[in-house]
């Protein structure tokens, strides 16, 4: 609640040091995959010269544009569905009670908790069981199932936020409920909604483990294209594409901490 | 019967194992302005609730103007409804809150101009149309949300503790502008609150609600001066409580109380003798206002030790030691001249039948 | 706030039938893996007889199991030691004010945003460039990363809920503000940092991406076992070895939900 | 300056472009009690927090008995502190609690046995000494705050709105208990509180605090009688205001004032005649039971049409309208007996300079 605590001691400068210590940690590996993407030959740190070569080659690489453009498809499509579905899903567990709440609320939050790599192996064998195999569907009801998380946290949460009374009002003065929801509820919670969906894109746009089951060769997102392109070459060009990639990242969290604050996110 | 305006019969409410509503009967008068007063939990909020709509009771009835509102979904039963937190819609002007019930009535657009302006009027909140709720005052806002309930003319206006959000100046201000509102408009009213101020000066008529249940209804004036159980007279105002058996009386309405440690105690006018049986015991219980200084020797008089005072800027409130170790407590515009004693007489009082233990 | 909203409406009645459809959904394919695990010969649903053949065969692989124990090792030691940690930044945080509060915190909780994949390749990269390669020690300091925005999330949930001023009353009746964060605030937040270290020891266990580019085959935790595994073979022994899994996972759920309520997580 | 016990200089305190404390400068002697009053956001908590030592203050010194405290850290300050929310631990008895304080002073463990006890048995806690926290009422936790802040002998003590989370009836009494207590063991204090009544009631001296200033420091009695600001007058009480001139005064404190529009009022006893000059323009404030009902012919004696009133049980609060429109307050044991207009006249009130717009 105040500003500053008024004492200093040698704890907290332990704990200052300590900080900037793990801060390196983390930035560290980002730094030298970007330095590396300029390296005229290899992947290598520090980098023994500066080119853009790399860059060039990427946006020329067909299959890279190509698993481009198809995760950014899977994501809108996968973050629209997952947005809406959670919309539901927060209503009815904030706002009415029904049996076997906390079940529901676990199920929808377990693909946090399932390795992905189960997941994606089981909806594989569910998704041959009824015939869809790997295809274009089964791969976007996979990625709408792990997101499904995200938009339902920061839904909730708005939710949580916004006073029932003011539904309550609504319907008091003669409204129908459902226009009511739509009218007033909704528009308190839709940036809950545009950041949820905006997480979904990006969880959606960095998932690999679910992919690999659900792609073919000719059909695959953009990690699913990067991590078979090391398993041949390993040259500066995939850390220009990571680059690129966390670049993307960057930006649409920038995007997310305008439209909901990142604290809807990491609270 | 015929005579009432609502009607709620027999209200029961559970929770699991706890009965929240033990059955709850209420009548108002049509343009009466009633206060359901209680603690928290009291299951005032219940009732509200209920009446609104949004929670079926387990069993009971609710009538408006004749028509049983029952198993009515709330958006027909036509309630005008002032919720605590104002439920303002902040995404909304003032002017489109308060004309959101006229559209939804399909009111012609013309029209709701007109009353929508005349309902931000009549509530001082002219030039303040286009604002959002966010750029009001708490006391702005407050009258928002009564001018979106009022538009729609509704035949019963719900008040849920709606001063409690404001400061304290601003909250007596509000009570004198609601009373003020209340007799110029004549408004069917139930007024939910957990405080005694506003249930006093506010109401018509007040009931008091403990544990579910209905402790006692009547004219503010009834359930001040003559309440029925210990639990009212404890939970309205400050006063003296002496555990009593009643001696005797006189016609004037003078009379001679016993303490159980045998203490003798006068009052001159004591209000619901009949409370009690001629040498039952009963609790005698005196506001502060009506306990007065005596000289020694005057009947009635009782000598008590003075052990602590407060002031309270309009009041000296004096805390006072009986003999028998009783407390009283005695309210002077003037302190009390030094000395450790003073004589106290009581002019007023009242019987109150126990409560269990 | 109210148990029963007081009416019905056809729209709420069509909610219910989508959730219990979605529900189904999203169990469907752990009915499926779980089916196939008792199937005598292929992974096919509906299973056509009942074994325990490959349950037992997995418990035989030694390649599975010693995936099983490293997978456990890296995992206490990720739990253990992001727990610690997050416990300082949360601190640091919730209670205290300093410069980039905002792009720290932002940073912490980055690994949920960045591919995983690319996030595995920078620090594979990183490791390479100081010298420690594909190591234990490589491997541990990645899951670190990864895990650390799990219990950041639970010990900052706990730590916002703690009045501040438990803490200034003991510092005002003389106790140093070590001590006293230590014998007063630590008690009110053990049930995050505990249930913080589970979350990340589940999501280690479950990492896979990461995991792929810092082991060797000798020296493989077990998603990306799991995951070699298929390459090459494609039996009911890898529905077991997921059920398993599952099953695992379930019961670190479990604990969470005992220890902090699946609230801290899911909101 | 060299019998004040806690000796608080010119603190000044920014947070970013905003001022929140401007030069607060406080003097308090030993055995006092003194409240710091004033609505949130006055500057009263962070004057309590620069006390305390955990928010520094960017000018100003603060001395404790003659000790420099301005850089001391918290912990070493010997401050008894009882917060707002108690700040009770709820992983510890009350035994533990109260304890504390006295096993970082590393007192033996057979005096801490007694000492502890006994600040238990004070504040009637007898038997709870066992029991969490969570077990216990607000009312008992609050007791328990105390206790565990007394326990250490504190030189000062230190009571942020120590009765805000308490209901009603409970702040009453505790009310009455803490004045008490504080009459019995005569410890330094300092109060901080936005409710006058506790101020009041309380207080050998009250700080009112306005905007990061003090607005006025006084007893109860001055403060509430003899405010020096309109701020003052309007938060403290309730009061009727005429914007006025001075016009004539006699020798007894009877005054004659004229209001901006001509009207003449008279006032029976004006208190601080001095704050404005004759002829200087000045707010008259007049507290409701200083109003009193005159016979229509005698002197001073104003006609007021009767605009509402309010039961509030041992008073019925009447607003009435003089001629040129202003609003009178008056309080009356009884209801005016019927009729549209009541004469009034003004047996006290004081002169206020007019704060600027």
């Amino acid at each position: 609640m105040y500003a500053d605590s008024g004492f200093r001691s040698p704890a907290r400068i332990a704990l200052a040091i300590f900080g900037l210590f793990w801060i390196a940690v983390m930035i560290a590996p980002i730094v030298v995959i970007v330095a590396s993407s300029f390296n005229p030959r290899h992947i290598v740190f520090p980098p023994e010269g500066f080119t853009l070569e790399w860059y060039k080659r990427a946006f020329a690489a067909d299959n890279f544009v190509r698993a481009f453009f198809l995760s950014i498809q899977i994501g809108v499509v996968a973050a629209a569905v997952s947005a809406g579905v959670a919309l539901c899903a927060a209503m009815a567990i904030v706002r009415y009670p029904f049996r076997g709440k906390g079940v529901v609320t676990q199920l929808l939050m377990s693909p946090l908790l399932i390795p992905t790599v189960v997941i994606g192996l089981a909806i594989y064998q569910a998704a041959i069981t009824i015939g869809i195999g790997r295809s274009f569907l089964a791969l976007t009801i996979g990625h709408i199932i792990i997101t499904l998380p995200f938009p339902l946290r920061t839904i909730m949460a708005n939710l949580q936020n916004t006073d029932p009374s003011l539904e309550e009002a609504a319907i008091m003065l003669g409204e129908h409920p459902v226009r009511a929801f739509f009218k007033i509820t909704f528009p308190q919670v839709r940036m809950g909604v545009a950041g949820g969906a905006l997480l979904s894109f990006i969880v959606s746009w960095n998932n690999y483990p679910l992919s690999i089951f659900l792609s073919t060769p000719e059909f695959a997102p953009l990690p699913v294209e990067i991590f078979f392109y090391l398993q041949w070459q390993f040259e500066p060009l995939i850390a220009a594409v990571s680059t690129i990639t966390i670049l993307f990242s960057i930006l649409l969290i920038f995007a997310v901490e305008r439209m909901i604050g990142l604290s809807a996110f990491t609270k | 019967m015929s005579d009432s305006f609502v009607s709620v019969r027999n209200l029961e409410k559970r929770y699991g194992a706890v009965r929240v509503l033990k059955g709850v009967s209420l009548d108002i008068k049509r343009n009466q302005f009633v206060s359901l007063l209680g603690h928290s939990g009291c299951g005032k909020t219940t009732t509200l609730r209920i009446v609104l709509g949004f929670l079926k009771a387990d069993s009971g009835s609710i009538h408006i103007d004749g028509q049983d509102m029952t198993h009515v979904s709330p958006r027909h039963r036509g309630i005008g409804m002032v919720f605590q937190s104002y439920a303002l819609w902040p995404h909304m002007s003032v002017f489109e809150n308060v004309a959101f019930g006229l559209r939804v009535r399909k009111v012609p657009e013309a029209e709701i101009a007109t009353r929508v302006t005349s309902a931000i009027e009549r509530l001082h909140l002219g030039g303040l149309a286009q604002r959002t709720p966010r750029e009001l005052s708490g006391g702005q806002q407050q009258r928002v949300a009564l001018a979106r309930a009022l538009v729609i003319n509704p035949p019963l206006l719900l008040l849920d503790e709606p001063l409690s959000n404001l400061d304290r100046q601003l909250r007596e201000d509000m009570r004198l502008e609601l009373k003020h509102l209340q007799r110029s408009i004549a408004q069917t009213t139930i007024y939910v609150t957990h405080d005694q101020d506003e249930a006093l000066s506010l109401s018509d008529r007040i009931v008091v609600m403990n544990l579910g249940q209905i402790e006692q209804q009547g004219s503010p004036h009834e359930i001040y001066f003559e309440p029925r159980t210990e639990f009212v007279a404890r939970f309205i105002g400050k006063a003296t409580f002496l555990d009593v058996t009643l001696d005797g009386a006189g016609a004037d309405g003078a009379a001679r109380l016993r303490t159980a440690d045998g203490m003798e105690v006068h009052v001159s006018k004591l209000r619901r003798r009949d409370a009690v049986a001629h040498g039952g015991r009963a609790l005698l219980a005196v506001r502060p206002e009506e306990v007065a200084l005596a000289s020694p020797g005057e009947a009635g008089a009782m000598r008590a030790r003075i052990v602590e005072f407060l002031f309270l800027g309009n009041v000296y409130r004096y805390q006072l030691l009986l003999d028998n170790g009783s407390d009283v407590f005695l309210d002077s515009r003037t302190p009390l001249d030094g000395g450790e004693f003073a004589h106290v007489r009581f002019d007023g009082g009242c019987l109150v039948p126990k409560a269990a233990q």
